[in-house]
């Protein structure tokens, strides 16, 4: 039912419907992104097959590594019918923090960040669950907050890691199959997050929240708790963003790399089916829409499309994308 | 006739007085509640001018007064939009795009200083008709495709841009020369800004609209319920299209004022309102959800936000701390907005 | 639990793992390509690569305009890049055209500092050749790198400030209040430029108060905002305006033009973008625009882009090179009403190719009017 | 034969030139061979009948019987297989509800399908045609035009609402003379007789509530036809000239009320008797203690100094209107609603602040009466609702193990009887009474359940379910468990519970305990009112 609401249909007195499985939507859902990606790059490679020879993919992967990071904890945050906009300036935050303490403290510098980031990310869902405030203004507002506390750690200036940068920067300079660790990490944190969804309590609380909320807190879920844990993973994903940016660049600054990545990140949620009226979400297939979204650019370049044209071409490829991955029944109500 | 119930044949006299008088307590506590919302954000913004005025004795100056309402003018106009697609329980991001395609567009075909006579009326019917274009594809692609209009606006964002990218090309800022035109968003008629009469009167036809047109009846109702609204045969497709429509036409609207406030034409004409946009309605109370709100809550959320915004400048806060203390601000005001629904089963998005 | 849909399951994980692996075997079978490659390219396998932050602005549209010149002055292909004002988008870019195994010899006008070392990086392990332009971490210098990161380049921002502050000093008479509109506020360039004008008004123009800041982004739209504000909050009070670019400049001109304090009010700015030679030309606002500094976006395009080729096919050999040739600062000239008329040349038609055509004959440090003037290291307060 | 009586009930109602009218016995409705299939399934397998003008026709049968199917083709949702529609004796062919509702055909969904946000008056008129006549020319709304229509449909089935309230400002019964208004809103312009369809509207109505809309519908007798559908036997035989029985998609009786009884009703629709068993009662024994201990339990608006004890292995009804604040209370007693002052106390444990965490915890269960919204997640299958709560053996530490998750749903399925025996189906895709047993499973899936609060439990059932559910919890409550019932009707607490308490304004009103005490339905509704 990806990013689709279908409404209770009444059923009090209807017939027992015989089992409407269309065959493949389910397996389309899920298969979807990766369909998708594959064949892009499949367009890409015959178009330009310089690029996929020269190891386009692992670049395609090493630069998707903050997005996805990022589209994973909104991921979460989606699948309990909220929404974070503060997650890439959390990210950002942290990475500042970071270059700020990996010199003073080195190794534990990254521990530090990360208990940071999940700490900001569940002050957010604490707000959000205890004053039962619309989280979309609620986290542009935090939004702000932790962009002036970035401005004013950094001094607004662009900010080194003065020493110890081989913490981070080995994440970013080793790598499996050319594609360097942060990569990986997003894909460790998106099993984990998938175990998460699919065999704990956990993970079924909170698609209860996300599928219908009321029914979550009459049966007794934890509500609230959950949702803060929500926005504490998507802390923790930003602080884990924090460190490959990092891990790239060994420096970070108010608008630097990182400043820009909230609307791909939640592009890349989307497309890899989460409902943006919660309850559905799969992190594996996540992986696949940060993917998709960070190939778009790099292949619009690649096959030589004007660069002028490029953003059209992003805009018109994201919708398409989500228009073929999205299933659809004709009963629902899609906002 | 029919058989009835021995127990019941007496005829019970009811008396309800019980009943309703709670229902009158049910009743007055939601009027109360529909009343006190809007009042809430009208404090906060008393308060704010208040504080403003202590800070700075500049704030509180005809002059300063006019600066806003012409700061105001072009989010309103597009804020109007931005609420009846919210209304519908969707929402437009493409609000910098289509500006951006229509400013870029309507300078294109307006006297500039990249040559050209302009087409004077016209430049605005054909800016105005690209934004339209661009709100069908909108309204078309989420309602026929079925795609979340999250996306297909996130996506119409760019495509907007793109478009007006390639406009521009490669070529100086075109710069404004109709003589008529240069400055006239802030001239002043009558004590206000003209920009501003043409938002008062945007926000007329949105209040019509919403009050008085089919479109924002059904508009309403969908947002309600999309399911007993189609259930109920209403043309559900054609308005959600004519709204997406709409919107994109004010977002087009508000891409030309933007330009000549300006002068110069820019892709990037429309940056930052997005985030000023939908805030504002959000922050109005108009409910992401659907259905519930208005366009007049949504002038103060824009009223709000734009003096906050001006009231941070002109008392002097540190720059890096600007959006720290709005943010706080904004966070104050939603939580104190929320405060009196705050319910143990309540339900927040 | 069915059968049948167990068996749907069992499907959609195979499907996944399949997709998945194969994705992974397409990383390690296909990624490993270009190594280190130091020597000199032949100038057949030369692939020229600009890469500016966005294609909205005249400054960045002039820079890819003089690495055409330049281009079709070597007969070499060109690839732009277009950062759409994404850090991320400018590296995964950049890291697409060196996937593809070419042999760039690239120009880069980077989003933020932070995005250097990056890059080069990048360019480095695919034996390509590269110039910065404008921003670079200040310790991350050519000399400690490799051969491939040729050059840093930019024009002074100190001198521009100072050129700037001269001109609303002189233009006042010394006394008034001056409000300063900088760019991003984390931006080198920006903090360079405000320094040199502070400076300036500090040494030789006491009488002249600064009001206030406003940070604006480099985005017109926002300096015009700001302008407002300020208008209202010190009305005219205000004598001059510096911004940190033309294009806030013409945002904050409008601004005053509709309070209706244009006639009152001196502007200066730095990049003198052809539509302010235009107001200049024309008096506007009763000669507003007292300063401006004169250098182009393709003069800096071409510089580093050719700087970056001769390292390429070995005609210089970078780390031979002085400190001041791999940090270079080039001139930029001070630009007042009286002396405009110098610079309408740069602004014909085909003068960027004409420059491209100085370029060549005398080396990339000693064609005016962007000569080099300094370097060696960060920029600093003399 | 049957158009006769019809025609003798309504001519004591009905205007002479109506009655004139009527004895051209020309039908409002007639079906022929109506039939619909989904799939493999037959849902509807041709029925005929006819309605005519002043009748009021019951309709019943199971859930699943074909009564919904039925409904939407003449509401204009479906269109049939086969067979015809005729209205007023000209053939139809609906191709939406729109058409249905130009030809005078007005349903009234068991969900309410009013716009909330929207006025009365625009919830009347929504789907008049725009242009001619319409309330909205040129896509133009003329309130005044609208408020007028919207008060005259009121007026006609005598209601005083004002058409320019909001709806979300009304009381539920109002709400439904809403929907009956928009109902009959077509034909009243047109001055054809309305056939009104009324699809369960009485599920959710208290007993004083449904009084009023039971006059109501008489009331419409003299304008127009009723097919009355409700799962309420004791209701359809008192409103209804007639009783259509439905079962399996066909139409097998068609008796008149009069001639027929509940028992004779309830065997044709479920194809069984009643199992009358009627309690064993006796009185609580000295010093046992309380599972549930309420003391002066107080909610600001609500209720106020109500103080009962629950026992294990008892009934205990709670009585009351809709204003009596009945459901607050044991909302509250659950913890999903705060109290303002008194205390709860759980097996001895007392608490001023009690909520639904700590509830869950000491062994209390609530069952909501709005199921869809509160009692189940529609879009997650059976069995991840049925252990949501208490998982059992299908948690390990913080996992959960789908195998044993399925092995737990399996045997509540085959212990409740709960069809389809297919528990990773989506909740919202079983039917009502199945839904329901789904839930009550989820509490009873705990290991130590000691109190359940059952807020309408056969709200919307059909009797067949209601019977099945019934007996699950006399099941329960006969292991220990304590319950407390909000019941539908008076009735349903006289039959299963062992105490009452009934609550007016708020406040208790009476206690008995029919261990020895023998209220009498009208005793109870004199406490009640």
């Amino acid at each position: 039912m990806s990013t689709t609401v279908t409404e209770a249909t009444p059923t009090t007195d209807a017939a027992p419907r015989p089992r409407r499985r269309i065959p493949g939507r389910h397996a389309w859902q899920a298969v979807g992104p990766i369909v998708i990606f594959v064949a892009m790059l499949v367009v890409v490679a015959i178009l330009t097959p310089a690029f996929i020879g020269g190891g386009g993919l692992a670049i395609v992967a090493t630069s998707s590594a903050p997005i996805l990071l990022l589209a994973l904890g909104q991921a979460m945050v989606l699948n309990v019918g909220s929404i974070d906009l503060s997650n890439a300036a959390i990210a950002l935050l942290g990475a500042i923090l970071l270059a700020l303490t990996l010199g003073p403290v080195a190794g534990a510098a990254p521990l530090v960040i990360l208990l940071a980031t999940t700490l900001f990310g569940a002050v957010n869902g604490f707000l959000v669950a205890t004053f039962q405030v619309p989280s979309f203004a609620l986290t542009l507002g935090t939004l702000g907050i932790f962009q002036a506390a970035a401005l004013v750690l950094s001094g607004r200036t662009t900010v080194y890691v003065s020493a110890n940068s081989e913490v981070t920067s080995t994440l970013y300079q080793t790598g499996i199959a050319n594609v360097p660790m942060t990569f990986w990490i997003a894909v460790v944190f998106a099993v984990v997050l998938w175990v998460m969804m699919r065999y704990t309590r956990v993970g079924r609380g909170l698609t209860a929240i996300g599928k219908n909320e009321s029914a979550a807190i009459f049966s007794a879920v934890r509500t609230r708790s959950l949702k803060v844990l929500a926005f504490a993973l998507s802390g923790f994903a930003a602080g884990l963003g924090s460190i490959a940016i990092i891990a790239q660049a060994g420096s970070a600054s108010p608008s630097g790399l990182g400043s820009d990545l909230l609307l791909p990140a939640i592009a890349a949620a989307l497309i890899g089916g989460t409902s943006i009226s919660g309850g559905v979400v799969n992190p594996l297939a996540v992986i696949f829409g940060a993917l998709t979204v960070a190939l778009v650019p790099i292949a619009s370049a690649a096959i030589g499309i004007p660069t002028q044209a490029q953003s059209l071409v992003y805009g018109v490829v994201i919708i398409a994308i989500v228009a073929l991955t999205m299933s659809r029944n004709k009963s629902s109500i899609v906002k | 006739m029919a058989q009835r119930n021995p127990t019941l044949d007496r005829p019970v006299a009811i008396d309800t007085t019980a009943i309703r008088v709670r229902e009158q307590g049910i009743e007055r506590r939601a009027r109360f509640r529909s009343i006190s919302e809007p009042l809430g954000l009208l404090i906060a913004l008393v308060v704010l001018l208040i504080v403003f005025s202590l800070l700075n004795d500049r704030f509180l100056t005809i002059g300063n007064a006019q600066n806003i309402l012409t700061q105001a003018s072009i989010p309103l106009i597009i804020a109007v939009g931005a609420t009846l697609v919210i209304l519908l329980g969707s929402i437009d991001l493409s609000v910098e795009g289509v500006m951006g395609a229509a400013g870029m567009t309507w300078i294109l075909l307006t006297a500039n200083s990249r040559g050209g006579e302009g087409l004077g009326a016209w430049a605005w019917v054909i800016a105005l008709g690209v934004a339209l274009l661009f709100g069908l594809a909108n309204g078309l692609i989420f309602t026929g495709l079925k795609v979340p209009s999250f996306i297909v606006t996130l996506g119409m964002w760019y495509v907007g841009l793109g478009f007006a990218t390639i406009l521009y090309g490669r070529d100086l800022f075109p710069r404004l020369e109709d003589a008529a035109l240069k400055g006239w968003t802030s001239q002043l008629t009558l004590g206000l800004p003209n920009a501003f009469w043409l938002a008062l009167l945007v926000i007329g036809i949105g209040l019509a609209v919403v009050r008085y047109t089919r479109v924002g009846r059904v508009a309403l109702a969908i947002g309600n319920s999309e399911t007993i609204a189609r259930a109920a045969g209403l043309p559900a497709f054609r308005v959600k299209v004519a709204v997406f429509a709409i919107a994109a036409v004010l977002s087009g609207l508000g891409g030309i004022l933007a330009t000549i406030q300006l002068d110069i034409g820019s892709p990037l004409v429309g940056s930052g309102l997005l985030f000023i946009v939908i805030p504002a309605v959000v922050i109005g109370g108009t409910s992401l959800g659907g259905g519930r709100g208005g366009i007049l809550r949504t002038v103060l959320g824009v009223f709000l936000l734009t003096v906050l915004n001006n009231g941070l400048i002109l008392s002097g806060v540190d720059t890096s701390w600007q959006s720290a203390v709005s943010g706080v601000i904004l966070v104050a005001a939603i939580v104190f907005a929320a405060w009196s629904h705050r319910d143990r089963l309540g339900v927040a998005k | 639990m069915s059968l049948s849909s167990q068996r749907g399951r069992i499907a959609r994980a195979s499907a996944f793992a399949a997709a998945a692996s194969l994705a992974l075997v397409g990383c390690t079978t296909t990624a490993g390509s270009g190594g280190e490659d130091a020597g000199p390219i032949a100038k057949e396998d030369i692939v020229l690569v600009a890469s500016v932050i966005n294609t909205a602005n005249p400054y960045f549209t002039a820079n890819i305009e003089g690495a055409e010149a330049l281009a079709a002055e070597l007969d070499l292909p060109l690839e732009i890049v277009d950062s759409e004002n994404s850090s991320q988008t400018e590296i995964s870019k950049i890291q697409a055209i060196l996937a593809q195994g070419k042999k760039v010899v690239m120009f880069v006008n980077t989003v933020a500092s932070s995005d250097t070392p990056t890059i080069v990086d990048a360019v480095t392990r695919a034996g390509g050749y590269v110039s910065i332009w404008w921003n670079k971490p200040d310790e991350f210098e050519p000399w400690d790198q490799s051969d491939n990161f040729v050059a840093f380049q930019k024009h002074p921002g100190i001198e521009s400030g100072r050129c700037n502050a001269q001109a609303i000093g002189d233009a006042l008479g010394g006394e008034g209040n001056v409000i300063m509109l900088p760019g991003v506020a984390d931006s080198t360039t920006s903090q360079t430029r405000v320094v040199g004008f502070k400076a300036e008004l500090e040494e030789n123009y006491p009488g002249i108060t600064i009001l206030e800041e406003q940070p604006s982004n480099w985005d017109p739209v926002l300096a015009n905002q700001n302008a407002r504000d300020m208008i209202a909050k010190y009305g005219d009070e205000i004598d001059a305006v510096w911004s940190a670019d033309d294009g806030m400049q013409l945002g904050a001109l409008q601004a005053f033009e509709d309070a209706g304090l244009l006639e009152q009010v001196k502007f200066a700015s730095d990049g003198l973008y052809p539509d302010t030679v235009e107001l200049m030309k024309e008096g506007y606002g009763n000669n507003a625009i007292v300063g401006e500094t004169f250098h182009r976006g393709y003069m800096a395009s071409a510089i580093g882009l050719y700087t970056a080729y001769l390292a390429a096919t070995g005609e210089i050999d970078p780390s031979e090179l002085p400190n001041e040739k791999r940090t270079s600062f080039f001139d930029i000239k001070c630009v007042t009403p009286d002396n405009l008329d110098e610079y309408a040349q740069y602004d014909e038609p085909g003068a960027a190719a004409a420059f491209v055509k100085e370029l060549i004959e005398n080396g990339p440090w000693d064609t005016e009017p962007a000569t080099l003037v300094g370097g060696g290291g960060p920029e600093v307060l003399d | 034969m049957t158009a006769r009586t019809a025609a003798d009930a309504s001519a004591r109602t009905a205007h002479e030139n109506e009655v004139t009218a009527m004895s051209d016995t020309t039908p409002v409705l007639r079906l022929s061979g109506i039939s619909k299939t989904f799939g493999m399934n037959k849902a509807v397998d041709s029925v005929s009948f006819e309605i005519l003008p002043g009748e009021v026709i019951g309709l019943i049968g199971e859930n699943g019987a074909g009564k919904s199917t039925l409904l939407k083709m003449l509401s204009g949702n479906y269109r049939p297989d086969a067979g015809t529609i005729e209205v007023n004796g000209a053939p139809q062919t609906f191709r939406g509800p729109a058409d249905a509702l130009r030809s005078g055909i007005g349903v009234v969904h068991q969900e309410q399908s009013l716009f909330t946000n929207l006025t009365v008056a625009e919830n009347i008129e929504i789907n008049t045609p725009a242009g001619r006549g319409g309330v909205s020319r040129l896509g133009l709304y003329n309130w005044r035009r609208l408020n007028r229509d919207a008060a005259r449909a009121l007026e006609l089935i005598g209601s005083k609402l004002d058409p320019n309230t909001r709806v979300s400002d009304l009381t539920f019964v109002d709400r439904q003379m809403v929907e009956i208004a928009r109902a009959i809103r077509v034909s009243a312009s047109s001055h054809t007789p309305p056939l009104v369809i009324l699809d369960e509207p009485t599920a959710i109505l208290e007993r004083t509530e449904t009084e009023i809309l039971e006059r109501e519908i008489s009331k419409l007798r003299d304008i127009g036809s009723v097919i009355f559908v409700s799962h309420r036997l004791d209701e359809v035989l008192r409103i209804c000239d007639r009783v259509l029985v439905m079962s399996n998609g066909r139409l097998i009786a068609d008796r008149r009320s009069r001639e027929t009884n509940e028992d004779e009703l309830f065997r044709l629709m479920v194809g069984r008797e009643v199992h009358a068993a009627q309690r064993a009662r006796s009185s609580v024994a000295p010093g046992t203690t309380p599972v549930i201990a309420v003391s002066e339990l107080a909610r600001t608006g609500e209720f106020a100094d109500v103080s009962f004890d629950v026992y294990p292995g008892r009934v205990l009804a709670v009585l009351g209107t809709s204003g009596s604040g009945r459901e607050s209370l044991v909302r509250t007693i659950f913890g999903a609603e705060a109290a303002t002052s008194g205390t709860v106390a759980i097996g001895g444990d007392a608490s001023a602040r009690p909520s639904i965490q700590r509830s869950v915890r000491s062994g209390i269960g609530y069952l909501p009466a709005e199921r869809k919204t509160e009692g189940m997640v529609g879009e997650m299958p059976a069995d991840e609702n049925l252990t949501l709560t208490h998982p059992g053996r299908a948690a390990v530490g913080p996992f959960e193990l789908p195998r044993r998750r399925r092995a737990i749903a399996a045997e509540w399925f085959e212990t409740l009887d709960i069809r389809p025996r297919t528990p990773e189906r989506q909740l919202g895709e079983f039917s009502g009474g199945n839904q329901q047993k789904v839930v009550l499973a989820k509490w009873l899936n705990s290991d130590e359940l000691r109190a359940l609060l059952l807020d309408h439990p056969l709200r919307g059932l059909d009797p067949g379910a209601a019977e099945t559910v019934n007996e699950q919890v006399r099941a329960v409550c006969d292991a220990g468990t304590a319950i407390v019932l909000i019941p539908d009707t008076i009735e349903e607490a006289l039959e299963i519970a062992d105490d009452i308490i009934v609550m007016r304004d708020g406040r208790v009103s009476g206690r008995y305990d029919l261990g020895h005490d023998d209220p009498t339905t009208l005793d109870l509704l004199e406490r009640m009112l």
